[in-house]
C-alpha cells in the first residue's frame, strides 16, 4: 500500500515538474522538447493531459501525430522505470515498444512494467480535434478530407490561422469545400466581427443538416443581436429541411422493421401458412440460425480471420441445412403424426420448442454471444437528410431476396408444383404418385431453413441468445394472419405495413402505446376481412 | 323469360331473377333466374361448376349476390337475411356431404334440429316436452332409424348419414327443402328408397333436389331445371330437357 | 373420475414424502444455502451466472472447512422467470429444504414476490443487484447498489468532467427505471437544470428496434449543448440499442452514453469496437487491478472451465453477501435466523474492488463507485472513483415522499420505515 | 328450470368429482390447522398454499375448455380474463393495506407515492369494499369477453384467426399493464398484501379458508360447467364445434351460442384469477403473457379437452410435474416438461382422461360386439379448428 502510494506521488511530482517545463518550453520546436511533452503526458490527470494535448497540438509539428493517435486508441503507455513513453504493440505476454516520435522500435517490455496513459471521452475529443489541425497539411488527399471534417464537427477559433494557411495551399476541390465549411463553423465560435460571421452563418445554413443545427443553436446562445434574425432564419430553415426529411426517414424505419418482420415470418408463412402447423417452434429455428453464424464467426476468428467478412455469406448455406435438418427430423419425428389436428401441432411444437431452448441453454451457455458485423454492414452513410445504416439497408434487400427466392421455388419449380399439390389435395397429389411424405417433410424443411436463413440476418441487430425466438414468434404469426393465411404477398405486404404503421405511430403514442395500437387495429382488422388481407375467395375454401 | 319470372313473383315459394356472384373473376352465376311454385318438388341439374352449390349458397344466405333478386314466399328478400335467420324462415339445407353432428346420438341430432325457441337462455334451460317426443319418433321412423336412436351419428353408415340428416331438416319444419346431392354414395336400393322419400316430403312442403344421377331424376319424375355456366340452360321435363340440343351439348354428351 | 383421484393422491404423496424426505436429510453435518436464480425463460441470460458464481464461492469456502465445522450444501432450484413461481419456490427452500440463507432474485419483481414469504417464514434473502431503493426490510440484505451509489455519481462525473447541460433519460418501462429517473430528475433540477433540457423516453422490455429512439436523441442532441445520455435500458434490449447506436455513428466523444445495467456480461455479446468511451456506472468492473480481484477472477475461470467468462459487479454483490452471511453466522454462533440478522449490521468484509464493504443498519452496504469507459476489449477502464466509500440510501432524499425516511434494524428502533419528521415507525406514522 | 338443469348436471363422474373437492376443502385445512406439525397426517401450509394455487389453475383449465372443448374456440388469450380478475382482487388487498405501506399513506398505494401521484385514479375507487371487488373480477373479464366475442364471432372470426387476435389482445393488455402510466403498478405489478376481509393474509388460517374456497369455486365451476354441457344448449355448443354451418342452417344464431360460453369462461377465468392472487400474494402484467396462455391450453390437451374431469387433472399434473422438476433438476426440467408435451400429444391423443374413457369404452364395446369396434376407432370426433 505505501509502496503504492510513493509511487503515486512521486508520479504526480514528476508530472507537475514536467508540466512546468513544457510551458516554459512550448517556443522552443526542438525535437528533445517535444520528448519532454510527450513524456509528461504519462501521469497526467485527463485535465492536465488536455492541456498538453493542445500545447502538442499547437507545435504544429507532424512527428506527434503518431504518438497522439496511439493516444486515443489507448496504445500509449508510460515505462514505470524511467517515466519515458512509448507506443506500443502487443507481442503475446509482453509488449513491443516504438519510440513514440521517431517511430524506431525500441526492444520489448513485461506489461507489468508499463502502465498506460487512460484516456476519457474529453480527452479524445481534443485529440480528435488536434490531429484534425495537425493533419491538414497531409499530402494525401483522403487524410485532410478526413481533417477538415473533424474540424468541421469539432470547430475551435484556434483552428482557424491552420484552417486559412490550408485553404490557401488545397489544389483539390472537395477538401476545399469542407475546409470552407469548417472555417464558417469555426468562425462561428471564435470572437471575430459581426460581419465575418454573418457570412459564416450563410455558409454554414449551406451546409445543412444536424450538425450545422447544432451549432447555430449553439452560437444563437452567445450571439450578438445583430446577428440573431440571420441566425434564427438559418435554424428554421435548415429545421424545415430536417422536418421533410424526417418522413422519409420514418418510412425507412419502417421499412426495416417492416423488412425485420418479413424475415421472422417468412419461414412460418411456410410451415403455418402453407402446411397449417401451428409452429410454435419457429422462433426457436431462427434462433438456430443464429447460433449458427456464431459459431461460424467463432471458428472464422480463431482459425481464419481475413475471411471475417464473408461470415454472412458463409453462414448463410450452413444456417439453411442445420436448420432445415432440425425441421426434417422434427416434421420425421413428431409432426407427420399430426396432420389434420393442426391444435395438436401446437402442443408437440411448443414442447418441441422448450426442448431446443433449453438445449443451446445447456450448449452455448444463457448469456448473450457476440456476432459481429462484417465491415460491409457496420455505419452507416447519409442520404440527403437521412441516415441510412447499412445493415439496415442490407436486411431489406436480403429480406426481399429470399421472399423472391421463395415465390420462384414455389411458384417455378418441380418441387414448389408438388408442395402446392400436396397441401391443397393430398390425397390427389398421392394418387397422381407424387410422394407425399417426402414433399411433407421437405417443406416442413424448407420453412424452417427459411427460418435459419432470417436467423443469420437477425443476429445481426438483435441478441444472440436462447430467448432470441421468443421475441419474434408472436409477432410472426401476428404478421402472417394479417396479410392471410396461406399466401405469401399477404405477408410481405403484412409485414411492411405493420412495419411502416408502427413507426408512424411510434413518434406520437411512444413505443409500447404504439405497439398496443397496432395490436388493437389487427384486430380491428380482422373483424373487417376475417381472413386476413390477401383472403381466398371462393367456395373452395370454406368448405 | 323475365316477364314470366316476375308475373310469378308473388304466389311462388322461391323467386330468384338476374341472380349473378362472381368470386375473383370468375362468374359462378351469371343472370340466373327460376321460380319454385308452394309444393313443386324440383330437380336442378348440371355439370361441375355450373353455380348448383353456388346458387344453394345464396339462397340460404352464406354468399351475397353481386346483382339479382332472390325472394321466398313472394315477399321475403333473402339477399337481405343470414342463413340463420333464413333458416328460421323455415328454408332448410342439406349438404353435399352429409353433415351431422357426429359426436351426438341420433335422437339428439334430431332433438337440436327441432323448430322450438332456438335462443341461448331457452336451449339452456330446455327440456324435453312429450310432444317434442313423440314429433323425434315420428321422424326416427320416416326416416328409418328407429333402431339406431342411441347410436352416435357417427357411427351410422354413409346413406344413414343422409338420412339422418334429411330427418334433420324434417324436424326444421320448413316450408322448402334445397337438397344438394341426397343419394351420392348410396346403393341403388337406399338410392330407390330415398326418390321415395323425398316424394312423400314434398306432399307437405317444396323441394329443390340437386342430383347428378338421372336414373334417380327419373325415378322422381319432377320438372327439372339445366343449369351452366352459371344460368338456366333448359327447364322442363325430364324427357325435354335430355332432348334439349345444348343440353347434350353441354352435359350429357360428355 | 377415478384417475383424477389416484392422480392427485399420488401427487399428493410424492410432494408429501419429498417433504419427509428433506426434513429427515435436513441433519446436522450440512448448512443448507438456497440459490433462488431463474435458470430458465427471460432472467436465465444474467441469473444463470449468478447461481454458477454462488456454487462456486460455497465450493471454495467447503475447501477451507466450512462454517461452523459444517459443511456447505447449495440448494438449486429454477424459478422459470415466472413471479409468482419465485415465492412457491422461495417458501420450498425455506420450508421444505429447510435452508439457513437464500441468496437469490434479479429483478424487482421477484424480490418483491418473495419479500412477504421471508418475512413469513422469517428467514434471510441476501439480493445482489443494483434496484432503485425506497425499501428495507428485516430479512433482507441488499449487497446492489442503491440510487444513490451508482446513478447520482455518475451524473455528477458527467457534469463535471463532460461538461454535459442536456441529458436524455432512457429507461425500459418499469420501477427501477422510473424510480431512478425520477430520483434522477430531481437530483438535475437542483442542480439548476431547466426542464427543457431532460428528455425522458420509457420502452417496453425486450425492445428490439431503436432506429427512431436513436435518432429521437440525434435529435435532441443538436440543440448546441453537450448531451449525454442516461440509460437505464434493461439487460436484453441493450445490444439492439449499442448496436444501432454504433451504426447510426452516435460516438461517445459527442454524445456519451452511461448505463447502469449494462457490465461486462452484456458486453460480452457485443462487438465494443464502435462504443469506446460510452460509460457504465457500478461498484465493480472486472478490471479493477487488485490481487483479491485478481484471484477471484482466476478461481471463477477455474470453476467455469471458460477463458472467456467474465465476472461482473453483482457478482461481486453475493461475494459481499456470502462473505458477510459466513462473518455473521461465525459471530453468532448459530445459522438461527435472529441471531444472524443481529450479528449483520456491522460486519464488514473485503469487496473487490480494493477495500471493504460494511453492512449498515439500513441493510445496505457501503461501497465505492466507479465510472468506467467500455474499451474496445469488452471490458471497462475506470475513469473515475469516489474518494470514499457510499453508504447505501434506501429512502432517497430527492423524492417527496421519502425524504423523511430511514430505515434502522437496530434495537430498539427496528424498522424499516422511520419517519424523522413525525418520530415514528411507519412512513407518515398515521 | 334449475332443478332439471342441476339434474342434467349432477351425472355420476361429476358428483364424485364435486364431492372429492368438497372432502378436500373441508379435510385439508382441518389437517393443516388441526394437526401437530410432527403429525404423520399433518399437512404442511406449503402444500395447502401450493395446491390452493392449481386448483384456481385447474379453475381456468376448466374455463379453457368450456370454450376450447367443447365449442372449438382455441382462446389463446384465457390468461388475460384470469389476470384481470387477479388484479381485481389485487386492487382490493392493495386498498386494504391503508395506512400500513411503507410510505404511510392512508389513500395511495406505495407505487403510486413514489412515481408523485397525488390521487387516486378514478378507476381504483370502489375497490376498497370486497363486494365490489369480487363482482369486478367477475364482471371486468365478462365484459371484456362480451366486448371481444360479439366483434369477433359476428364476424365470423374463425380457427386460427381467432386464436390470433385472441393472443393480440392478451399481448396488448400485458404491453399496457407494463406501463407504469397505466396505474396498476407497472411490471411490479400489486404486492406487499397485508389482510383478505380482515384477516391476515399470511395465516394458516386464512391460508387454509382461501383453499377450501378454491376447492368450492371449483366443485361449483364444474356441476355448472357440467349443466351447462349437458343441456340442450352445450349440445348445440358441440354442434357448433363440429360442424357450425350445420347448426347455422338449423336456424341457431351461432354468434349468440359462442358468445355466451365465452363469457360465462371468461368469468369463470376471473373468479380462478381473484382466487389465486391473495394465494401466491403478487399480481403481476407477467400473468398476460401469451405464453401463459398456451400453457393453459396445455394443462386442458394433456387431462384432455373435451372433458371436464381432464382440465382438472391436466392443470394439477403439468404444474405439479413442474413444481417437482424445477427442485429437482433445475437445469433440465424443461427438457423433461418440452419431452412431455410431446409425447402426450403423440400417444394420448386425446389427453390422459380422454384416453381412459375411449380406453374403458373400447373395452366395453368390444364385450358387446365385435365390429362396433372398428366403428368406435373410426369415430373420433374431428378436430374443431
Amino acid at each position: 500500500m505505501h509502496a503504492r502510494l510513493i509511487h503515486r506521488f512521486l508520479q504526480c511530482l514528476f508530472a507537475t515538474v514536467c508540466l512546468m517545463v513544457t510551458l516554459l518550453a512550448t517556443d522552443l520546436r526542438a525535437a528533445d522538447d517535444l520528448r519532454v511533452m510527450v513524456d509528461a503526458l504519462g501521469g497526467g490527470n485527463f485535465q492536465e493531459n488536455q492541456k498538453q494535448v493542445e500545447a502538442l497540438a499547437r507545435t504544429g509539428d507532424p512527428k506527434v501525430v503518431p504518438a497522439l493517435e496511439a493516444l486515443a486508441e489507448g496504445d500509449l503507455y508510460q515505462r514505470k522505470i524511467d517515466g519515458i513513453v512509448f507506443i506500443v504493440r502487443p507481442a503475446g505476454s509482453s509488449f513491443k515498444l516504438i519510440d513514440a516520435l521517431t517511430g524506431e522500435e525500441a526492444g520489448e517490455e513485461a506489461k507489468a512494467a508499463l502502465e498506460k496513459i487512460k484516456v476519457n471521452n474529453g480527452l479524445r475529443r481534443t485529440i480528435r480535434a488536434a490531429l484534425g489541425g495537425l493533419t491538414l497539411m497531409s499530402p494525401d488527399v483522403a487524410v485532410r478530407l478526413q481533417a477538415a471534417g473533424t474540424i468541421l464537427r469539432t470547430p475551435s477559433a484556434d483552428a482557424l490561422e491552420g484552417l486559412d494557411a490550408a485553404l490557401a495551399a488545397e489544389t483539390d476541390n472537395a477538401v476545399k469545400v469542407v475546409l470552407g465549411q469548417a472555417r464558417a463553423a469555426s468562425i462561428l465560435v471564435s470572437d471575430r466581427p459581426a460581419d465575418e460571421k454573418r457570412a459564416a452563418v450563410a455558409t454554414v445554413v449551406e451546409t445543412g443538416g444536424r450538425d450545422s443545427l447544432s451549432l447555430l443553436s449553439a452560437a444563437l446562445a452567445s450571439a450578438d443581436e445583430s446577428l440573431r434574425p440571420d441566425i434564427e432564419a438559418g435554424i428554421k430553415k435548415i429545421d424545415d429541411q430536417l422536418a421533410i426529411w424526417a418522413a422519409g426517414q420514418n418510412i425507412w424505419y419502417g421499412l426495416s422493421l417492416g423488412s425485420v418482420l418479413l424475415l421472422a415470418a417468412i419461414g412460418l408463412a411456410i410451415t403455418f401458412g402453407v402446411m397449417g402447423i401451428i409452429n410454435m417452434a419457429h422462433g426457436e429455428m431462427v434462433m438456430l440460425g443464429a447460433y449458427t453464424t456464431f459459431v461460424v464467426q467463432q471458428v472464422i476468428r480463431t482459425s481464419f480471420p481475413g475471411l471475417f467478412d464473408w461470415s454472412l455469406a458463409i453462414a448463410l448455406p450452413l444456417a439453411f441445412l442445420v436448420t432445415g435438418a432440425v425441421g426434417l427430423v422434427m416434421e420425421r419425428a413428431i409432426i407427420r403424426f399430426l396432420y389434420g389436428r393442426p391444435l395438436e401441432t401446437l402442443l408437440a411444437t411448443w414442447g418441441v420448442s422448450l426442448i431446443l431452448q433449453q438445449a443451446v441453454r445447456s450448449i452455448f451457455g444463457p448469456t448473450n454471444q457476440e456476432v459481429g458485423n462484417p465491415s460491409w454492414m457496420s455505419g452507416a452513410f447519409e442520404l440527403g437528410g437521412m441516415t441510412i445504416t447499412w445493415n439496415r439497408l442490407w436486411i431489406i434487400v436480403f429480406a426481399l431476396a429470399v421472399f423472391v427466392f421463395l415465390l420462384f421455388l414455389l411458384k417455378k419449380t418441380a418441387m414448389g408444383l408438388q408442395m402446392r399439390a400436396v397441401t391443397q389435395n393430398r390425397r390427389m397429389a398421392s394418387s397422381m404418385g407424387i410422394r407425399t411424405p417426402w414433399v411433407d417433410a421437405l417443406t416442413f424443411a424448407l420453412g424452417s431453413g427459411i427460418a435459419g436463413i432470417a436467423g443469420v440476418a437477425l443476429s445481426q441487430i438483435d441478441n444472440v441468445s436462447p430467448n432470441l425466438g421468443q421475441g419474434y414468434i408472436i409477432d410472426s404469426f401476428m404478421v402472417v394472419v394479417f396479410g392471410g393465411v396461406g399466401n405469401l404477398w399477404g405477408t410481405l405486404v403484412g409485414a411492411f405495413t405493420l412495419g411502416i404503421l408502427n413507426k408512424f405511430l411510434e413518434p406520437y403514442a411512444g413505443a409500447v402505446l404504439g405497439k398496443i395500437l397496432v395490436l388493437v387495429l389487427i384486430i380491428l382488422f380482422i373483424q373487417k376481412r376475417p381472413r386476413g388481407l390477401f383472403a381466398l375467395k371462393g367456395r373452395a375454401v370454406e368448405a | 323469360m323475365n316477364t314470366f319470372v316476375s308475373n310469378a313473383k308473388p304466389t311462388s315459394i322461391l323467386y330468384l331473377d338476374g341472380v349473378s356472384v362472381s368470386f375473383d373473376g370468375f362468374k359462378a352465376l351469371n343472370s340466373l333466374s327460376f321460380v319454385i311454385e308452394p309444393g313443386e318438388l324440383r330437380a336442378i341439374i348440371g355439370p361441375n361448376g355450373a353455380g348448383k352449390t353456388t346458387m344453394m349458397d345464396i339462397i340460404t344466405g352464406k354468399t351475397r349476390p353481386d346483382a339479382g333478386e332472390v325472394f321466398f314466399k313472394g315477399t321475403i328478400d333473402l339477399t337481405q337475411k343470414d342463413e340463420t335467420e333464413i333458416a328460421q324462415l323455415g328454408i332448410g339445407r342439406k349438404f353435399q356431404k352429409p353433415t351431422v353432428f357426429e359426436s351426438h346420438t341420433v335422437w339428439d341430432n334430431l332433438e337440436l334440429a327441432l323448430n322450438r325457441n332456438r335462443g341461448v337462455f331457452s336451449t339452456l334451460f330446455y327440456r324435453l316436452t312429450a310432444e317434442d317426443k313423440t314429433r323425434i319418433e315420428d321422424i326416427l321412423s320416416t326416416v328409418r332409424l328407429v333402431g339406431r336412436k342411441d347410436d352416435y351419428a357417427a357411427h351410422l353408415s354413409h346413406g344413414q348419414k343422409q338420412w339422418l340428416e334429411i330427418g334433420m331438416l324434417l324436424a326444421q319444419e320448413p316450408e322448402l327443402l334445397l337438397v344438394d346431392e341426397p343419394v351420392a354414395g348410396m346403393t341403388d336400393a337406399e338410392t330407390a328408397e330415398t326418390a321415395t322419400l323425398l316424394k312423400e316430403i314434398a306432399k307437405t312442403r317444396s323441394v329443390v333436389v340437386v342430383e347428378h344421377d338421372m336414373g334417380f331424376i327419373r325415378d322422381l319424375g319432377v320438372k327439372v331445371t339445366c343449369l351452366a355456366e352459371g344460368s338456366v340452360l333448359a327447364e322442363g321435363s325430364i324427357d325435354f330437357v335430355s332432348a334439349h340440343q345444348k343440353v347434350i351439348e353441354n352435359y350429357l354428351g360428355r | 373420475m377415478s384417475t383424477k383421484a389416484r392422480a392427485t393422491g399420488a401427487l399428493l404423496a410424492a410432494i408429501l414424502s419429498t417433504t419427509a424426505f428433506n426434513g429427515a436429510f435436513a441433519a446436522d453435518d450440512t448448512i443448507k444455502v438456497g440459490i433462488l436464480h431463474s435458470l430458465s425463460g427471460t432472467m436465465a441470460i444474467s441469473e444463470t451466472t449468478l447461481k454458477d458464481a454462488m456454487l462456486m464461492l460455497i465450493e471454495e469456502q467447503n475447501k477451507k472447512g466450512g462454517l461452523l465445522g459444517k459443511k456447505l450444501e447449495a440448494v438449486v432450484v429454477d424459478p422459470a422467470s415466472d413471479w409468482p413461481l419465485f415465492a412457491e419456490k422461495a417458501r420450498e427452500l425455506i420450508s421444505v429444504d429447510q435452508v439457513s440463507a437464500v441468496f437469490g432474485c434479479w429483478t424487482s419483481v421477484s424480490r418483491k414476490s418473495v419479500l412477504p414469504v421471508f418475512e413469513e417464514l422469517n428467514s434471510i434473502l441476501f439480493y445482489p443487484v443494483q434496484y432503485e431503493g425506497e425499501e428495507s426490510q428485516r430479512n433482507v440484505f441488499y449487497t446492489g447498489a442503491a440510487p444513490n451509489q451508482q446513478a447520482i455519481p455518475a451524473v455528477d462525473y458527467l457534469m463535471e468532467n463532460e461538461g454535459v447541460e442536456r441529458w436524455v433519460l432512457a429507461g425500459t418501462d418499469y420501477v427501477y427505471p422510473r424510480t431512478t429517473n425520477k430520483i434522477l430528475e430531481a437530483y438535475l433540477k437542483s442542480k439548476g437544470v431547466k426542464p427543457e433540457d431532460i428528455m425522458i423516453n420509457y420502452t417496453p422490455f425486450g425492445h428490439s428496434d431503436w432506429q427512431t429512439i436513436v435518432s429521437d436523441i440525434k435529435k435532441f442532441g443538436s440543440a448546441g449543448k453537450k448531451t449525454a445520455v442516461v440509460s437505464t435500458i434493461n439487460g436484453d434490449a441493450n445490444v439492439p440499442f449499442y448496436k444501432e447506436l454504433g451504426n447510426q455513428g452516435v460516438k461517445a466523444e459527442d454524445i456519451p452514453v452511461v448505463a447502469f445495467s449494462v457490465g461486462e456480461e452484456e458486453l460480452a455479446g457485443l462487438d465494443t469496437g464502435p462504443l469506446v468511451g460510452h460509460l457504465a456506472a457500478w461498484n465493480y468492473f472486472e478490471s479493477v487491478d487488485n490481487p483479491a480481484n485478481a484471484e477471484f477472477i482466476k478461481t471463477w475461470k477455474a470453476f467455469t472451465k471458460n477463458d472467456k467468462r467474465v465476472t461482473n459487479d453483482p457478482m461481486e454483490a453475493s461475494y459481499i453477501g456470502f462473505n458477510m452471511w459466513l462473518k455473521a453466522v461465525e459471530k453468532a454462533g448459530t445459522t438461527d435466523t435472529d441471531a444472524v440478522l443481529d450479528a449483520m449490521i456491522g460486519v464488514s468484509v473485503p469487496n473487490l474492488s480494493g477495500g471493504y464493504s460494511t453492512m449498515m443498519p439500513n441493510h445496505h452496504i457501503t461501497k465505492p463507485v466507479l465510472i468506467g469507459e467500455i474499451q474496445a476489449d469488452g471490458q471497462f477502464e475506470t475513469v473515475w472513483q469516489t474518494p470514499g466509500l457510499v453508504v447505501g440510501d434506501e429512502w432517497s432524499d430527492y423524492l417527496p415522499d421519502s425524504k423523511d425516511l430511514i430505515a434502522d434494524w437496530r434495537k430498539p428502533l427496528e424498522c424499516g420505515n422511520f419517519n424523522v419528521a413525525t418520530g415514528k415507525c411507519g412512513g407518515k406514522g398515521s | 328450470m334449475i332443478t332439471s338443469f342441476l339434474a342434467k348436471a349432477l351425472g355420476r363422474n361429476i358428483v364424485i368429482a364435486a364431492a372429492i373437492l368438497l372432502a378436500l376443502a373441508a379435510l385439508v385445512p382441518a389437517l393443516n390447522l388441526l394437526t401437530a406439525p410432527d403429525h404423520a397426517l399433518h399437512v404442511p401450509t406449503y402444500v395447502v398454499s401450493l395446491f390452493g394455487k392449481y386448483l384456481t389453475y385447474a379453475l381456468l383449465a376448466l374455463a379453457l375448455d368450456l370454450v376450447w372443448g367443447f365449442c372449438g374456440i382455441l382462446s389463446l388469450g384465457h390468461a388475460a380474463f384470469f389476470a384481470l380478475g387477479g388484479y381485481a382482487m389485487g386492487m382490493y388487498l392493495m386498498r386494504q393495506i391503508g395506512a400500513r405501506g411503507s410510505y404511510g399513506n392512508p389513500l395511495l398505494p406505495d407505487f403510486m407515492v413514489f412515481l408523485n401521484w397525488k390521487e387516486l385514479p378514478w378507476f381504483w375507487h370502489g375497490f376498497d369494499k370486497f363486494w365490489f371487488a369480487a363482482l369486478m373480477a367477475v364482471l371486468v373479464p365478462g365484459l371484456l369477453a362480451f366486448v371481444f366475442g360479439w366483434f369477433a364471432f359476428r364476424s365470423r372470426v374463425n380457427g386460427v384467426y381467432l386464436s390470433i387476435i385472441t393472443q393480440a389482445m392478451t399481448f396488448a393488455l400485458l404491453l399496457a399493464f407494463f406501463r407504469n402510466d397505466m396505474g396498476f403498478g407497472g411490471n411490479n405489478g400489486l404486492t406487499d398484501f397485508k389482510d383478505i376481509l380482515g384477516f391476515n393474509i399470511q395465516s394458516n388460517g386464512t391460508r387454509s379458508a382461501l383453499f377450501a374456497a378454491s376447492a368450492i369455486a371449483l366443485a361449483l365451476s364444474l356441476v355448472i360447467t357440467s349443466g351447462i354441457v349437458r343441456s340442450k344448449y352445450g349440445k348445440i355448443l358441440i354442434g357448433v364445434r363440429d360442424a357450425e354451418s350445420r347448426t347455422r342452417f338449423l336456424g341457431y344464431r351461432v354468434e349468440h351460442m359462442k358468445l355466451f360460453a365465452f363469457v360465462v369462461s371468461a368469468m369463470m377465468a376471473g373468479v380462478a384469477g381473484a382466487l389465486y392472487v391473495p394465494q401466491v400474494g403478487i399480481i403481476n402484467p407477467g400473468e398476460f403473457e401469451p405464453a401463459n396462455s398456451i400453457e393453459v391450453v396445455i394443462w386442458t390437451a394433456v387431462g384432455g379437452r373435451g372433458t371436464l374431469i381432464g382440465p382438472i387433472v391436466g392443470a394439477i399434473v403439468v404444474n405439479g410435474g413442474k413444481s417437482i422438476f424445477t427442485a429437482a433438476f433445475p437445469e433440465f426440467w424443461l427438457f423433461a416438461l418440452g419431452g412431455l408435451f410431446v409425447l402426450v400429444t403423440l400417444f394420448l391423443p386425446k389427453g390422459i382422461v380422454g384416453t381412459a374413457r375411449q380406453f374403458v369404452e373400447r373395452r366395453k364395446e368390444y364385450r358387446k360386439a365385435r365390429e362396433a369396434e372398428a366403428a368406435a376407432f373410426a369415430a373420433e370426433p374431428q378436430a374443431a379448428e
